[in-house]
């Protein structure tokens, strides 16, 4: 038999015309595809039982109720609760990113110390134990020193029992030096303070629900200005019944643009025209009578310095708008109110801007009315034994930041003066400081010189849940759960009508290796034994908030929050300004041709919580390009500079020179650059690490003369093409 | 065994959004991600690739500072039924290999991701921009896995995904429907993501043929109007302005013509 | 097709030239036939043991004894959820109920109890008909509202006394069940196979179409 | 020393040329492979394609290739089924260049679906309504065809001519050959029109939508007849191409003047039929749908300006046709030459500017136009198709007997 290349030939085409006529091609064609319907590098979501469990949400100041999606033990959404006061079901992007915190990259699983060289993020794995004696051996060597008083703490709220049992460590061991970061409550409160003469914890409360007309100097009442889906849910009340709304602002902000009352002033006039609405109610004779001191010198230092005609230049505004505004505004039938605090009042801003508008208030008898504001006792439900005893104890020593004293008695605590302190001194005044849930490297203004004075701190203990730029130059970090998985007492601030008390609900068990902060700060007292052992009595933290809330304790189990009535402070004698502080409004040097303004994005958040991918996500091109922040700049402003919309420019002020992109919008004032906050965060997770450029990085602090707070509101500036 | 012949009338799910209570918040798209499982990249920014199935734009009256209005404008998948509400909505008459239908029984676009093999021609033919192509693989890293909901499948690159009125939710409340031995839903048993996530309370959704339901009665609104309805795609998301301008924007027009000007009578294709 | 004018062109068909000498005819032929039946049998044969690999299950479980100590049939422990979702095959939990210790003299309900219930360990049962995370299945209305019968998909697993090996397409992960044991797709029962042919003919019978996409699909 | 292989009587230049020429298209093939492999193992995230450029360089190239290689086809059909015979005398050439348009397409294609893996799909889930159905089992169809069509003609290769087998099927299959031409030219009437249907139909887009007949929008008929009108400008032209690089006349005077008087025609009505269908379409189904004709191209007027429809329908349609129609414009040759590349140009700027721009043209009022550059994958891929069809125009040229007057014209000398 003779075989040759033919013969195989033949053999490879009977096996081809064979395999045809088998499943063999068919099959793999088909198992192929489904090969590709089942990638095995794709996450396969596991099936379970599901449940939901309600809680509340810490993630800003709101004070929202939560309902969580639990497939077998994951959390797999966050949804609003229907039946809580504040939200009725809604909620927000950046609480249905919730679940991100909880499960995300940025959170610190186990305790750690720091490895590397502050702001570097470099940690070593050590354990609770290792963590706790560190801790004791830095508190004891300052007390063995004599310099216990140089513990300070930083925390984002006075609020609740986390932040009391710090306050109460501190006290115990005789340091006076408990801090928050200041919002534009503080800011009322110092106002209730020099207007009204209160002494006090009070807070400012507004009655929005029943308000007719609204008066807004550039707070960002939709954007997240006190609790934002309360206020979200008020303004489409207000829009409902036609209640006008008037935004004084620079730019179409989302708050502006649901109003449809944008009221453009000339930057940093806000205060100006506030006072010429005064001027103009009071030559107008529209004023409410009642008990007020110095009510002639005010109304002469508007006549001299304020009156209609100059304000009207000063603003760029007509004077008719002016007087017919006023007009409106303090018709008694109006129940109008003016709110102030820009964007979302997470700085406390400028205290002329602060008393300008509450003469406003008071002038139209808007001050503790149906529909205004109102000042309230702040609560002080929480009680523990011996408070008296610590708090005179260290009420004759001076605090670091001067809160409280001297110059400074406006404010409880103005940690804003820390930095500038350090680095004129040279050294640290604090010896130890404990940061929960704040992170000042990020939200004080300057950041250059923040960081330079928490290099200057000895020792720097964080118990944060998530890395980020205070974590950054902390020594040790202690992580607390994340809000999903610990209980904690959260009384709610943000301007609500009522006073109300959430409790945020383990309803997961604890991803990592961490510990409930009030556990952590009760552990550590236990520690230092002795007379601190003893100020901390309870078991736990548990048990700690078992005690304290007494009978509110299960009804809040149950429930998930407390809504109390507060009645409004007697406001006793108004002392109207015979002067108003002088303080220019925008920083930095005035020869820079253009203001910059931060600008609370709806979508961004600038405080100590950074945006969680879901929310990151969502973010528009035109405030986050690739890694670079886009300033916003009207189109003649743009033709102006010689930029161009959606390219490179570089932005000048007299602290930084940053690379940033150009966004031309129709919604914005000339000679005005908005610059969005909550970008250019570090030590965040992937998603938002080293995108786009922090605002206080730019922005030079401005110490309010009258209260201690910084007042900067903007800052001069140049934007160039790159 | 009992057979399932009876043909009940379908329904015809459907949204009104009140863009006057619409501040523009993003919590739809954040609540829809979270819902449906969408992942998220690196970077987002570049929104020419970046996959939200309701996308809230921003509209501006073009009007110089200070005149200039702003309106938020939620978009959603339209659910065209397209004339006559027959099934012959853009996309689903052009997709080769019948990856994405028509419900009639809900009136709902669905679709296969798993049969799609990313022709885009679905995307060519949206003009609403509602169709969005996985250019890249979902990546949940680390523990981000956990978030994923088993109701709905996550998406493999190469293929074309869109909203789906959360019909996973339709599906659950049937399925307990069923064990209680119901057939029909009420009108809270089935709500999207975003509906109720909306903190302004914007979009409502329901039966848009029932008129027990709130959207057949809001939709009536003389304010109502429709995205590109001369297009005669019939899209199921009605919207509400008072703002003459924002209903003019939901359409195109020439120059002289009335807002509302229908397309001329003559035969559709199709 | 060329055109031009070639000299080949001239021959008549079958009357080229043979240069060279090749292999005859037949050989050809036979070998044409060798090769055809050398992959015939691979397709057929070798080929679904390749595609397939064998894995067994944590231990063996007879469905028939509990079918006969319980009362409300397969429903009984293949339970549906309060909100009308179905939980599959049952968990720890349920089975523990009854086996909290060894009951009878099995060793497998000993592996059972030593290695699952005492560590509180879920079985990780290897699911014959589990569907790919695409697909979205109503037990509710399959069961509850078509009342159709559980075998009517799953067969008389309910009467077996001992689990099948299962086998997993090595390509697709997926079970063997869901294309069926007959490699070519031919069906004999309602239960030889749950590909989506199949659901889709059982739909189109009765009634009267496959349904939507988002009917069968997440 | 590849001397058996050359056909008898034919110059060639020398292996040595051959295999350097083959050798740097072989690097231009493999590179784009290496392209195509990252966008099979990666994704399309290698291209710079995007929600709104799904349609974009590679869609673009497919659908200019397959209209340009309508030479085939529409040769063809001249050829077999008409009857002229002089076209004999570069129908081969028309199918070898054909056969590389398809098969381009098909490569294309296949790197372009998101899910190559599923490709089959379209044939075994097809929904029969839609246009790209109707494409795929066409245009797969008739690359068959092409295929059955080519074979003949490789078959004729001395060497392979020698098996009897080989020879004998060559004989048959030539017998047969009108068969398959009328079928091929039935085939590519209806795919070039379902691709012209693939955007005509779009009735969410007004810039690509068309009224019509039936099912079928206007833009299926424009397709199928601009391709019969310009694919046989790219058969010419390459023809022409060949002859430069090889320094010999291939093909008479007499068939380019046929084939161009023809197309001359054919493009003279196409674009008078182009015309109509734009003018109705711009005055009575764009209107209808809000849009005025200066709306499309006034929201980026460099990038799609008006004058991109007169660049395609007056400079690269009403001229080349005036030329190819007027005996003098076919004879001076530099005017002709004009001509059958205006011709090509106009087509592929057809296809550009119905493919591509349909999808990225906003149609909300407030949505965006953007641009789009393709990526350095996507142009690797694009290039590779024409890399590959020079080299097999090559091997052809150099191996098969292509050219049947090939010997005539250059024994003269």
């Amino acid at each position: 038999m003779k075989i040759d290349r033919r013969s195989f030939l033949a053999l490879g085409l009977g096996a081809a015309a064979g395999t045809a006529f088998t499943p063999l091609p068919w099959k793999l064609t088909d198992d192929a595809s489904i090969w590709t319907q089942n990638w095995r590098w794709l996450p396969l979501p596991e099936d379970g039982d599901v449940t939901y469990e309600t809680t509340a949400c810490t993630l800003c100041p709101g004070g929202c109720g939560i309902r969580v999606r639990k497939v077998k033990d994951r959390i797999v959404k966050i949804e609003g609760l229907p039946e809580h006061p504040v939200n009725q079901g809604g909620i927000c992007a950046l609480g249905i990113s919730g679940t991100q915190i909880l499960y995300g990259g940025s959170r610190v699983t186990s305790p750690m110390r720091r490895s590397g060289d502050r702001g570097k993020n470099e940690w070593t794995r050590i354990t609770w134990d290792e963590a706790l004696a560190e801790v004791k051996a830095q508190i004891n060597a300052l007390v063995d020193a004599d310099k216990a008083d140089t513990i300070a703490c930083i925390t984002g709220s006075d609020r609740g029992t986390v932040p009391l049992l710090f306050k109460r460590l501190l006290a115990v061991l005789g340091s006076p030096n408990f801090m928050t970061t200041a919002t534009m409550e503080d800011s009322y409160r110092a106002v209730f303070r020099k207007m009204h003469g209160l002494k006090g914890p009070v807070d400012v409360r507004f009655d929005f629900e029943n308000t007719g007309f609204v008066l807004s100097f550039g707070s960002g009442l939709i954007e997240g200005w006190g609790s934002p889906l309360r206020m979200i849910r008020a303004a489409n009340v207000w829009k409902a019944n036609k209640t006008p709304m008037i935004q004084v602002e620079q730019r179409l902000s989302n708050t502006a643009a649901f109003s449809g009352g944008l009221l453009a002033v000339n930057p940093g006039t806000e205060a100006d025209l506030a006072l010429g609405l005064c001027h103009a109610i009071i030559s107008g004779n529209l004023h409410q009578a009642g008990s007020v001191s110095g009510f002639a010198e005010f109304a002469n230092l508007l006549k001299q310095k304020y009156s209609v005609d100059t304000v009207a230049t000063k603003t760029g505004l007509k004077a008719t708008a002016i007087v017919d505004l006023a007009r409106k505004f303090a018709n008694p039938a109006s129940r109008s109110v003016a709110v102030c605090g820009r964007g979302k009042g997470t700085t406390a801003g400028s205290m002329r801007e602060f008393m300008a508008v509450h003469a406003l208030n008071i002038l139209a008898g808007r001050v503790n009315a149906p529909g205004g504001v109102f000042a309230v006792p702040a609560p002080d439900d929480i009680a523990w034994a011996g408070d008296t005893v610590m708090t005179s104890a260290i009420s004759g020593k001076t605090r670091i930041d001067e809160a409280g004293t001297g110059a400074y008695t406006l404010a409880d605590s103005l940690l804003n003066r820390i930095p500038s302190g350090i680095v004129e001194k040279g050294e640290s005044s604090i010896g130890l400081l404990f940061v929960s849930e704040a992170n000042p490297v990020y939200t004080l203004s300057g950041t250059k010189n923040v960081r330079k004075a928490f290099k200057k701190i000895p020792y720097i203990v964080s118990f944060a849940t998530c890395l980020d730029d205070t974590t950054a130059y902390a020594d040790l970090i202690l992580p607390n759960h994340s809000y999903l998985e610990r209980y904690q007492d959260v009384p709610v601030r943000a301007g609500l009508s009522k006073p109300l008390v959430n409790l945020t609900k383990p309803v997961s068990a604890p991803v990592y290796d961490t510990q409930n902060v009030g556990d952590t700060v009760i552990s550590i007292a236990k520690s230092l034994e002795g007379s601190v052992a003893e100020a901390f009595p309870w078991e736990n933290y548990e048990d700690c908030l078992a005690k304290t809330l007494g009978g509110r304790w299960e009804t809040l189990k149950e429930k998930g929050f407390v809504e109390g009535e507060a009645n409004p402070v007697a406001l006793g004698n108004v002392i109207l300004p015979s002067e108003m502080p002088d303080i220019p409004a925008i920083s930095g040097d005035g020869n820079l041709p253009l203001i910059l303004l931060p600008k609370d994005s709806m979508r961004l958040w600038g405080d100590a919580v950074a945006d969680p991918p879901f929310a990151l996500k969502i973010v528009p091109d035109t405030e986050l390009k690739g890694t670079e922040t886009v300033v916003e700049v009207s189109p003649k402003t743009a033709v102006a500079q010689g930029l161009e919309d959606g390219k490179e420019a570089v932005l000048t002020t007299t602290l930084k020179s940053v690379t940033v992109k150009v966004a031309v919008s129709d919604g914005i004032m000339d000679g005005v650059v908005a610059i969005p906050r909550g970008l250019g965060r570090s030590s965040a997770e992937k998603y938002l690490d080293d995108k786009g450029v922090n605002v206080c990085e730019l922005m030079e602090p401005q110490e309010d003369k009258v209260s201690g707070f910084d007042a900067v509101i903007g800052t001069r500036a140049s934007l160039k093409r790159a | 065994m009992k057979k399932e012949t009876e043909h009940k009338p379908g329904k015809k799910y459907g949204m009104v959004i009140d863009l006057d209570k619409c501040t523009g918040c993003g919590s739809c798209m954040a609540a829809c991600m979270a819902e449906n499982n969408v992942p998220c990249k690196d970077d987002e920014s570049n929104k020419l690739s970046s996959i939200t199935w309701i996308r809230v734009y921003r509209l501006t009256n073009r009007k110089p500072f200070p005149e200039t209005e702003i309106c938020y404008l939620p978009r959603p998948c339209m659910h065209c039924g397209g004339v006559g509400d027959q099934g012959h909505s853009p996309c689903v008459s052009v997709c080769p290999a019948t990856a994405t239908d028509y419900d009639h029984g809900t009136g709902i676009v669905s679709q296969i991701y798993t049969r799609c093999f990313g022709c885009r021609y679905c995307m060519a033919a949206c003009p609403y921009h509602a169709r969005y192509f996985n250019w890249w693989d979902p990546v949940w890293p680390g523990d981000l896995k956990k978030t994923l909901s088993p109701n709905v499948s996550p998406r493999m690159r190469g293929v074309v995904e869109k909203c789906s009125f959360c019909f996973h939710r339709y599906q659950l409340a049937m399925e307990k429907a069923y064990v209680e031995g119901r057939r029909d839903l009420e009108e809270g048993e089935y709500q999207t993501a975003c509906t109720q996530a909306c903190p302004s309370g914007a979009i409502t959704f329901g039966d848009l043929d029932n008129p027990d339901h709130a959207v057949a009665k809001m939709k009536e609104h003389p304010n109502a109007f429709r995205l590109l309805e001369r297009l005669q795609t019939n899209p199921k998301v009605y919207y509400i302005s008072s703002r003459e301008w924002v209903r003019r924007a939901g359409d195109n027009y020439l120059k002289n013509e009335p807002t509302n000007s229908k397309p001329r009578a003559a035969a559709h294709h199709g | 097709m060329s055109t031009s004018n070639h000299e080949a062109d001239s021959l008549a068909p079958g009357e080229a030239p043979d240069r060279k000498q090749g292999a005859p005819g037949g050989v050809i032929v036979l070998f044409f036939i060798v090769g055809f039946a050398l992959s015939m049998a691979f397709g057929w044969l070798v080929f679904p043991k390749l595609l397939y690999s064998e894995k067994n299950q944590p231990f063996d479980f007879n469905h028939k004894i509990h079918m006969d100590l319980v009362d409300s049939g397969c429903e009984s422990c293949h339970v549906f959820r309060e909100d009308g979702t179905y939980a599959g095959v049952p968990t720890l939990a349920q089975c523990a109920d009854c086996h909290q210790d060894v009951q009878g003299e099995s060793k497998d309900e000993e592996v059972f109890v030593n290695e699952y219930v005492a560590n509180e360990k879920e079985v990780p049962w290897l699911i014959y008909s589990r569907q790919p995370d695409c697909v979205f299945f109503s037990h509710a209305a399959h069961v509850k509202m078509a009342e159709m019968e559980c075998k009517e998909c799953h067969g008389d697993i309910g009467e077996s006394e001992s689990l099948k090996v299962y086998r997993e397409n090595r390509i697709t992960g997926y079970s063997q069940d869901i294309w069926g044991e007959n490699i070519a797709g031919i069906r004999k029962n309602t239960w030889d196979g749950m590909k989506m042919t199949d659901c889709g003919k059982c739909h189109e019978e009765r009634m009267g179409s496959k349904g939507p996409c988002f009917q069968c699909h997440k | 020393m590849d001397y058996d292989f050359i056909p008898k009587g034919h110059n060639r230049c020398s292996f040595g040329t051959f295999a350097a020429g083959m050798v740097i298209l072989g690097v231009i093939v493999l590179w784009g492979f290496y392209a195509a492999a990252l966008c099979w193992i990666k994704g399309l995230n290698q291209t710079n394609m995007n929600d709104s450029y799904g349609f974009a360089l590679w869609i673009w190239a497919d659908l200019a290739v397959i209209a340009i290689g309508g030479g085939a086809f529409f040769t063809g059909l001249l050829r077999y089924v008409i009857g002229l015979d002089e076209l004999k005398n570069i129908i081969n050439f028309a199918v070898i260049v054909g056969f590389c348009c398809y098969c381009s397409a098909m490569l294309i294609l296949a790197i372009d679906i998101g899910q190559p893996l599923r490709g089959w799909f379209i044939f075994w889930h097809a929904n029969v309504h839609s246009m790209l159905t109707e494409v795929a089992f066409c245009l797969s169809l008739y690359l068959c065809v092409l295929a059955i069509e080519y074979l003949p003609l490789i078959l004729e290769n001395g060497k392979i001519d020698e098996v009897p087998f080989f020879h004998n099927l060559s004989h048959t299959m030539h017998g047969a050959m009108a068969v398959f031409a009328a079928t091929g030219a039935f085939l590519s009437c209806f795919h070039q029109g379902s691709l012209g249907g693939v955007t005509g139909v779009l009735f969410g887009r007004p810039f690509g939508y068309r009224e019509g007949i039936f099912v079928w929008p206007w833009t299926f008929f424009l397709y199928t007849w601009s391709a019969a009108a310009c694919g046989p400008c790219f058969t010419m032209l390459t023809c022409k191409i060949t002859e430069t690089i090889t320094g010999k006349r291939l093909v008479k005077d007499n068939v380019y003047d046929l084939l161009a008087k023809i197309s001359g025609w054919m493009i003279g009505t196409y674009i008078v039929a182009k015309i109509a269908d734009t003018v109705y379409w711009a005055t009575v189904t764009s209107p209808s749908m809000g849009f005025g004709l200066m709306d499309y191209y006034s929201l980026h007027p460099l990038h799609h300006g008006i004058w991109i429809l007169i660049l395609e329908i007056v400079v690269c349609g009403v001229v080349p046709a005036l030329i190819l129609i007027s005996q003098k414009g076919r004879a001076t040759k530099p005017l002709f030459n004009l001509a059958i590349v205006l011709a090509v140009l106009g087509v592929c700027l057809n296809r550009w500017v119905m493919v591509m721009t349909p999808m990225a043209m906003p149609v909300m009022t407030f949505d965006s136009w953007v641009t789009y550059f393709p990526s350095w994958q996507e142009i690797a891929t694009t290039i590779l198709p024409f890399a590959g069809g020079i080299m097999v125009v090559a091997l052809s040229y150099r191996y098969l007997p292509v050219f049947p007057q090939e010997k005539e014209l250059n024994s003269k000398r």
